[in-house]
């Protein structure tokens, strides 16, 4: 059983942040920042700037702190597990936030509360789906793009879209190397990976950011993105609704940061004392011509 | 009985320039060994390969009977050779006793070190040198005088069966080289023999027993130096008849000095840190003045504070028409001071280049030309100081780290003298050169002086000294305590006055 | 000669001011965390601290070594990820195998290095950022770019997670152990003090006759062998084996190594004010948590990264006010 | 021998023996010759014109880093603050030409945004060589200071924000043609050469290089140690921030927390493979380029074959070590 949570008037919430190095993570930290004032948190923020163990200090000094409440998005599936246990000694419920821990050691609702969130091989498989229904060639040659090697977003957006589009014989990825996530890094991989291999006509990009550096090595390459190269990715950004408006790109699938709302939401019922649901599952939308219009503006 | 060392045929070339060929070298046990040359003959190239510095390209080597390949100074250690290498090395940052006992330390506690008992070791063998310092210093905080003192410490302390002795007394006053030659003695009774390289032959008539000379890369001859004189030696080394050298004299300084110009340089109660203390001096335009005095007396800190190098704490310094002391190295040589240091390795030449970018180096701004460097003017002030020294060199561009120790001392005079300065003040101008180059600086020294400039000339050498200065200013403990003129002054007047006052400090 | 108070000043110049600096400068840090934050004191976050803090203070000695001779190792960070999956999957037989083999784990990869800079005679610099990126790469390959699971069941986790005798974290006791150790190699063996000769001068060094190479070998294979370890203790109090870890750690180790007053030429160097040293970067960290915690400025990621650079500036600062020039007198 | 004139028959001679000479010493140019010959065999499409702009294209920016790097490394000293400085100068373009005043005079809000960012980085370089020769604070560390905290003064100025913009006079530094050749490409030749000049045949060369080879020597012989010193780590940093425009140019964006990362060992293996020696004393500045290409294509290679990421890490350290090692080949 994770520790039992006090109705109070105001608590003290420990948000241990993984990194701030990409837009989506500043959106998650503004996110819980702006729910602080609404939610009446006293908000202890920490920035293990990408360090899975400096994350377990980090909560360990929360720990030291006081904190009543954590909410911990761990970078890492098995190197998280002691913070979730410390907190979990320490008497302080956790709610683990877009990312989850290892399964098979630390259990919801007996180590931690709940994990919310939306699942990154699932994101991958919808991507695939999309591309499937909506690819018009006889032959799709895909370039994918994949995260930070090693991470664990990479390696489940790459699962769930290679399983998938490969029960399909149409498709075939020839080339699947590393952008980092970056912008600069994707456009440069993709620059590379159209000399080599000019017939690609599917671009599948772990994030926005990625599929938007790639739109732009495809256009300095003098291809037109959108026509002869269908560009698909994840995350919902602005700059990717926009570039679907445009349509130089297919689909993305929304991997939304904004967490505040709900970790506030669900920490309430928590200490109302209702029981909640091992995975706070949030609902991803599908961004794609027909609706990006609708959704720019709330996009990030 | 077998020879202690015994070389033979030995050559060597670097990058396909032979330092050495077919050169020999054959030491008794309980002999003084010799050995003599012009810079760059081999001399110490020859050391080098004996002690595995070096790999040898061909000959033979037989130490104590057996056949001695040293692959590393290590090697040659344990077989019994200790060596006193020419550039000192030792490690300054590290304490003087560490680098006596380094290799060699004392354990306890089965394989610690005892510290105790190393600092006393290193403190009672130093005492044997009439040093007495604090032995947990870093080395790098005393004098060069002490580092080359604890050098050869450090080498009579190895046991050794071969002890090389590669110019020790290049930074040595006489006290020193007399206790140095008291310990030389004590070595050969006890019947180890000592290689040593000098280019005073004064000190090998003291105390060697052979002399073994080279020339270009060559062993042409061994002499019982009882049976030897100078001249005889000096021939030989230089490959010319002894009449002919008789007749050119033995130092260049000693030529008709002049009637001096006006004052051109005048410090008054000057001071700075702990080893300058109060030192009044004039220089006038077309002298020499010397500055005498022990080892450890100021006379380098004098130099350096003339130069700018040292902030003034008291005193004031005129030179030329400025009324201010120069603040900076930049600022003294625009001013037209040069100054030529006495650590040639350390503060003298810039080992990777070239012997032009070493010789110009201080000469740059006057070459500036539209924002980059006359390259031509360069080659041509260069092509002219090495023809006028007779610095040997393969080319201009070969790197001045190639050249021997004499050779790199003329370029660094070369950079000095092309910048065509009012005053220059050398420190130690003639330390590590033969006698051939020794002459030959001297004598370019001298026509610089006749040109009407002035020369602040420090020396350790008396005879340099003596022959050498219109004046001599003596220090002592960083005070100027007297001023001897020539002509006049003899070494005995210049040890008198440098030990005149000495009852006053516990120097 | 000259009278010995001067000689005494000089040496409390020289000598010491390197390495006073480092502590006095600790010491204000702590004391104004005691009195700014509750807590701050806490038995929980002095012990969390240490142990996370383990792993720098060991690639700092480490590190320490290799400066000392003048070389330096950018590639500790890399093989102390390296060796924690390596101790991952070596787990389920405990600790009795996973800590030695960590160790000999990154002791052979301090060895490539050794092998690099010695026979090869590359740069330090590169030979090390060569591994570094070899290591890195290394540890992908052997975990299949995911974190290894330790195993939960065996004794392994006692090192990371338990204590010693129910008081200290193991993995403090264990790096006070090995501190206490090097100090002595370093101050009271001759391998220790050929190391720093070798950094005061390497060809003096061969002159002398000292095993220069065998020493060079040693700071390197020490070095990996500290990253090694701190990869252990990665595993071990972190729970996984982790190829992604490390990132910028060898700075944070060279920055500790020269704040404990250690110069980057080599020859010179202190394991205690070492240490000091990677406390105090450490607890920079610690007390902007806690900063962070007292709810009046919340500072953000990029505040902090600026903080710890403008403390990282008042430091030298500091330590170059109070030593001055060491090297040799004739600088300046 | 003196050094006088030399016959026509021996300027022959030291012709081909120069050649050779520059052969040995650029073992980097072999190890370009042996990649561009695997890739002409293995790599589809290589000899595809775009192929060529594209690796020109990249390579711009560690080559110009690069060459900046050489100079600082030719004073014995290192700079790491180079990618962060490039954040910064990439953070303040869009800042700038984004900003009322432009929108208001776009002309001048154009120039602005080349400037300013410059003129910030070469505040940066000051304040590093003002660090190293005014406080002989160690390079690295010196250095170190920037690179933690410069990052981060660029997202606190962009609140951490991805900007983007679309503007085409700005986006021709990154995407503009001259003759077919990408603008980056004619703009490093520019720089390199222009360097090139200053390290060869110019007063603050000659000091440069004498500072790097003997600093005390070069003091007493008058050079101006300080102000070379610090002209070094300016001019840099001052490459860094034109390479940071560089970046956002093409990118159309600019990433605070991307830009320049890990650029620093980039440009400093790219220095180092091109003939640098870290101990200073020399600045081949077109080695720096060769170098840079090296590493570029490396990177190209591994890439369009193919080869996984993690293998990809491993390879470029042996190719590193390899390259540097050929370098060395020279001395025995
Ligand atoms: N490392 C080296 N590289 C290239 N040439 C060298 C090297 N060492 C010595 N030489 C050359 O070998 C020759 C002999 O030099 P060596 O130092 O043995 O002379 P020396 O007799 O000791 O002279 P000095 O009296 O000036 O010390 C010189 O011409 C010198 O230029
Ligand atoms: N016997 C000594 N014991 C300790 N320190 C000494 C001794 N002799 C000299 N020194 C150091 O040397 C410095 C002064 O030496 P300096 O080089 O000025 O003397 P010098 O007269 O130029 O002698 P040299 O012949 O070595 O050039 C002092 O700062 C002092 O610390
Ligand atoms: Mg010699
Ligand atoms: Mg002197």
């Amino acid at each position: 059983e994770p520790p039992p949570l006090e109705q109070k008037e105001r608590y003290k919430v420990g948000f241990a942040q993984m990194e701030s190095n990409n837009p989506w993570r500043i959106a998650e930290t503004k996110s819980f920042h702006d729910t602080a004032e609404s939610c009446n948190w006293d908000l202890v923020a920490t920035d293990a700037a990408g360090s899975a163990a400096k994350q377990v200090a980090d909560v360990d000094s929360m720990i030291a702190q006081g904190i009543d409440v954590l909410f911990l998005p761990p970078r890492e599936e098995k190197p998280l597990i002691p913070a979730v246990m410390k907190a979990k000694a320490a008497g302080i419920p956790t709610f683990l936030v877009d990312r989850s821990v290892d399964p098979a050691v630390a259990k919801p609702g007996d180590h931690f509360v709940a994990f919310l969130g939306s699942d990154f091989i699932d994101q991958g498989k919808r991507v695939a789906e999309w591309v499937i229904e909506n690819f018009d060639g006889d032959k799709g040659v895909i370039v994918e793009l994949e995260g930070t090697t090693g991470s664990s977003p990479a390696n489940d957006r790459k699962k769930g879209f290679d399983d998938r589009i490969l029960q399909d014989e149409r498709f075939e990825i020839v080339a699947s190397q590393s952008g980092d996530f970056a912008r600069d890094q994707g456009r440069q991989v993709m620059e590379t990976l159209l000399q080599a291999h000019p017939d690609v006509n599917i671009v599948y990009a772990h994030n926005d950011e990625m599929a938007i550096g790639a739109i732009q090595a495809l256009e300095l390459a003098g291809r037109k993105p959108g026509e002869d190269v269908l560009v698909v990715s994840i995350d919902g950004t602005r700059d990717a609704l926009q570039a679907i408006i445009d349509g130089k790109m297919g689909v993305t699938v929304e991997s939304s940061p904004f967490f505040g709302p709900l970790a506030c939401e669900v920490m309430k019922r928590y200490a109302a004392g209702e029981e909640i649901e091992h995975w706070v599952q949030v609902e991803d939308r599908i961004f794609t011509k027909d609706n990006a219009v609708d959704h720019i503006d709330e996009a990030y | 009985m077998t020879p202690l060392v015994s070389m033979r045929g030995i050559s060597k070339s670097f990058a396909g320039v032979a330092a050495l060929q077919g050169a020999g070298l054959e030491i008794e046990p309980g002999e003084v060994h010799a050995i003599i040359g012009q810079n760059g003959a081999g001399k110490s190239t020859l050391v080098k390969i004996l002690t595995g510095v070096y790999r040898r390209d061909a000959g033979t080597v037989m130490f104590d009977g057996k056949d001695l390949t040293a692959g590393s100074p290590r090697e040659a250690q344990d077989a019994g050779i200790a060596t006193i290498y020419q550039e000192l090395n030792l490690v300054p940052l590290r304490s003087v006793t560490e680098n006596v006992v380094m290799g060699y330390e004392p354990r306890r506690f089965g394989g610690l070190i005892n510290w105790p008992k190393a600092h006393a070791r290193t403190r009672e063998i130093l005492q044997r040198f009439g040093v007495d310092i604090d032995v947990r210093q870093p080395l790098g905080s005393y004098s060069t005088a002490i580092q080359q003192l604890v050098a050869i410490a450090r080498a009579v302390s190895l046991d050794a069966r071969l002890v090389i002795m590669d110019e020790p007394t290049s930074s040595l006053d006489d006290r020193e080289v007399a206790t140095l030659f008291e310990v030389v003695r004590a070595l050969k009774r006890e019947g180890v023999g000592v290689l040593y390289i000098s280019h005073f032959l004064d000190e090998l008539f003291a105390i060697c027993d052979r002399a073994t000379v080279m020339r270009d890369g060559q062993t042409v001859a061994v002499r019982n130096i009882a049976d030897s004189t100078k001249l005889g030696l000096i021939a030989d080394m230089l490959g010319r008849n002894a009449e002919e050298i008789a007749s050119a004299g033995m130092t260049g300084l000693g030529g008709e000095s002049r009637a001096p110009g006006e004052a051109l340089l005048v410090a008054n109660s000057i001071g700075s840190g702990r080893a300058l203390r109060d030192v009044s001096l004039e220089i006038r335009r077309g002298e020499i003045v010397g500055l005498g005095g022990l080892l450890g007396s100021g006379r380098t800190e004098t130099a350096r504070a003339i130069f700018g190098l040292d902030k003034l704490d008291k005193g004031e310094i005129r030179f030329a028409r400025s009324a201010k002391a120069p603040a900076s190295a930049a600022d003294a040589i625009k001013g037209g001071i040069g100054f030529l240091t006495e650590d040639r390795k350390a503060e003298g030449i810039v080992p990777d280049m070239s012997v032009r970018e070493n010789l110009t180096l201080a000469l740059l701004p006057r070459l500036r030309k539209g924002g980059g460097i006359d390259r031509k003017r360069e080659r041509e002030i260069v092509a002219r100081y090495v023809k006028a020294l007779g610095i040997k060199t393969a080319s201009m561009e070969q790197p001045i780290k190639e050249l021997s120790g004499g050779n790199q001392q003329k370029v660094l005079l070369a950079r000095w003298l092309a910048n065509e300065p009012e005053l220059l003040i050398l420190d130690e101008p003639t330390r590590g050169v033969d006698v051939g180059a020794k002459l030959e600086i001297q004598t370019i020294i001298r026509d610089y002086v006749a040109e009407g400039g002035a020369v602040l000339l420090i020396s350790s050498e008396f005879e340099e000294l003596v022959e050498g200065a219109d004046r001599i200013t003596v220090l002592q403990d960083g005070r100027s305590v007297a001023e001897l003129t020539n002509p006049g002054i003899t070494e005995d007047a210049l040890v008198a006055a440098m030990a005149h006052h000495e009852e006053r400090g516990p120097a | 000669m000259l009278d010995q108070s001067a000689f005494d000043l000089r040496r409390y110049l020289t000598g010491n001011a390197q390495t006073t600096g480092v502590f006095v400068a600790l010491i204000a840090l702590i004391l104004f965390g005691l009195l700014r934050y509750e807590n701050f004191g806490s038995a929980y976050n002095i012990a969390s601290f240490l142990n996370y803090n383990a792993m720098f203070i060991l690639i700092s000695i480490g590190m320490c070594f290799v400066i000392m001779t003048g070389g330096i190792d950018l590639s500790v960070g890399s093989v102390a990820a390296f060796t924690s999956v390596v101790a991952a999957y070596l787990s389920p037989y405990g600790i009795e195998v996973a800590l030695p083999g960590g160790i000999l784990a990154g002791a052979a990869i301090g060895l490539l290095n050794g092998f690099f800079v010695v026979a090869m005679r590359i740069p330090p610099f590169i030979a090390t950022l060569a591994t570094m990126l070899g290591a890195k790469g290394g540890a992908l390959i052997i975990s299949g770019a995911q974190t290894v699971s330790i195993d939960w069941t065996s004794n392994f986790t006692k090192l990371g997670m338990e204590k010693a005798f129910g008081i200290f974290p193991w993995a403090i006791v264990i790096v006070a152990l090995v501190a206490v150790i090097l100090w002595v190699v370093l101050e009271h063996t001759s391998l220790g003090r050929t190391v720093l000769a070798i950094g005061g001068s390497e060809d003096a060094s061969k002159l002398m006759g000292l095993n220069v190479n065998r020493a060079k070998f040693f700071v390197y294979v020490l070095s990996g062998g500290c990253a090694g370890l701190a990869g252990v203790f990665l595993a071990s109090g972190f729970g996984a084996g982790q190829p992604l870890e490390g990132i910028g750690w060898e700075l944070s180790a060279i920055a500790s190594v020269v704040v404990g007053g250690t110069l980057l030429t080599g020859g010179l160097g202190s394991v205690p004010a070492t240490i000091a040293g990677a406390l105090l970067l450490g607890l920079v960290f610690n007390i902007l948590n806690f900063e962070n915690g007292r709810g009046t400025i919340s500072l953000s990621a990029y505040w902090q990264m600026v903080i710890r650079g403008a403390f990282l500036f008042i430091v030298i600062l500091l330590q170059s006010r109070m030593s001055g020039p060491v090297a040799s007198p004739k600088e300046n | 021998m003196s050094a006088t004139e030399a016959s026509p028959a021996e300027k022959g001679v030291m012709q081909i023996e120069s050649f050779i000479g520059f052969a040995k010493r650029n073992g980097g140019l072999i190890a370009l010759i042996a990649i561009i010959l695997f890739n002409i065999a293995f790599t589809p499409n290589f000899l595809h014109p775009q192929t060529f702009f594209v690796n020109i294209s990249q390579v711009a920016t560690i080559a110009v880093v690069a060459v900046g790097m050489t100079l600082v490394i030719a004073t014995g000293g290192i700079d790491l603050s180079v990618g962060a400085v490039m954040a910064l100068a990439g953070a303040l373009a869009p800042l700038i030409f984004t900003s009322s005043f432009a929108e208001a005079y776009p002309m001048l809000g154009l120039a602005a945004a080349f400037v300013v960012p410059v003129l910030v980085a070469l505040l940066c370089g000051l304040f590093n060589g003002s660090l190293v020769s005014f406080l002989n604070v160690q390079p690295i560390i010196a250095t170190l200071i920037l690179f933690i905290s410069g990052r981060g003064i660029a997202q606190v100025l962009t609140n951490g924000n991805l900007q983007t913009f679309s503007h085409k006079g700005f986006s021709y530094l990154g995407t503009g043609k001259i003759l077919g050749l990408p603008f980056q490409g004619w703009l490093v030749i520019a720089i390199a050469c222009l360097i090139w000049w200053l390290v060869h045949r110019s007063l603050f060369g000659r000091y440069l290089l004498a500072i790097g080879g003997n600093e005390t020597a070069a003091r007493l012989a008058g050079a101006p140690v300080r102000r070379v010193k610090i002209g070094a780590y300016v001019l840099c940093a001052g490459l860094a921030g034109i390479a940071g425009l560089i970046v956002v140019a093409i990118n159309s964006a600019s990433d605070a927390a991307r830009i320049g990362n890990l650029m620093e060992l980039d440009a400093i293996a790219a220095a180092v493979v091109g003939g640098a020696l870290l101990q200073g004393g020399r600045a081949p500045i077109f080695g720096a380029i060769l170098g840079a290409i090296i590493i570029q294509l490396v990177k190209y290679t591994l890439l369009a074959n193919g080869v996984a990421d993690e293998v990809a890490l491993v390879a470029k350290a042996g190719i590193i070590i390899a390259a540097v090692y050929l370098q060395q080949g020279r001395k025995e």
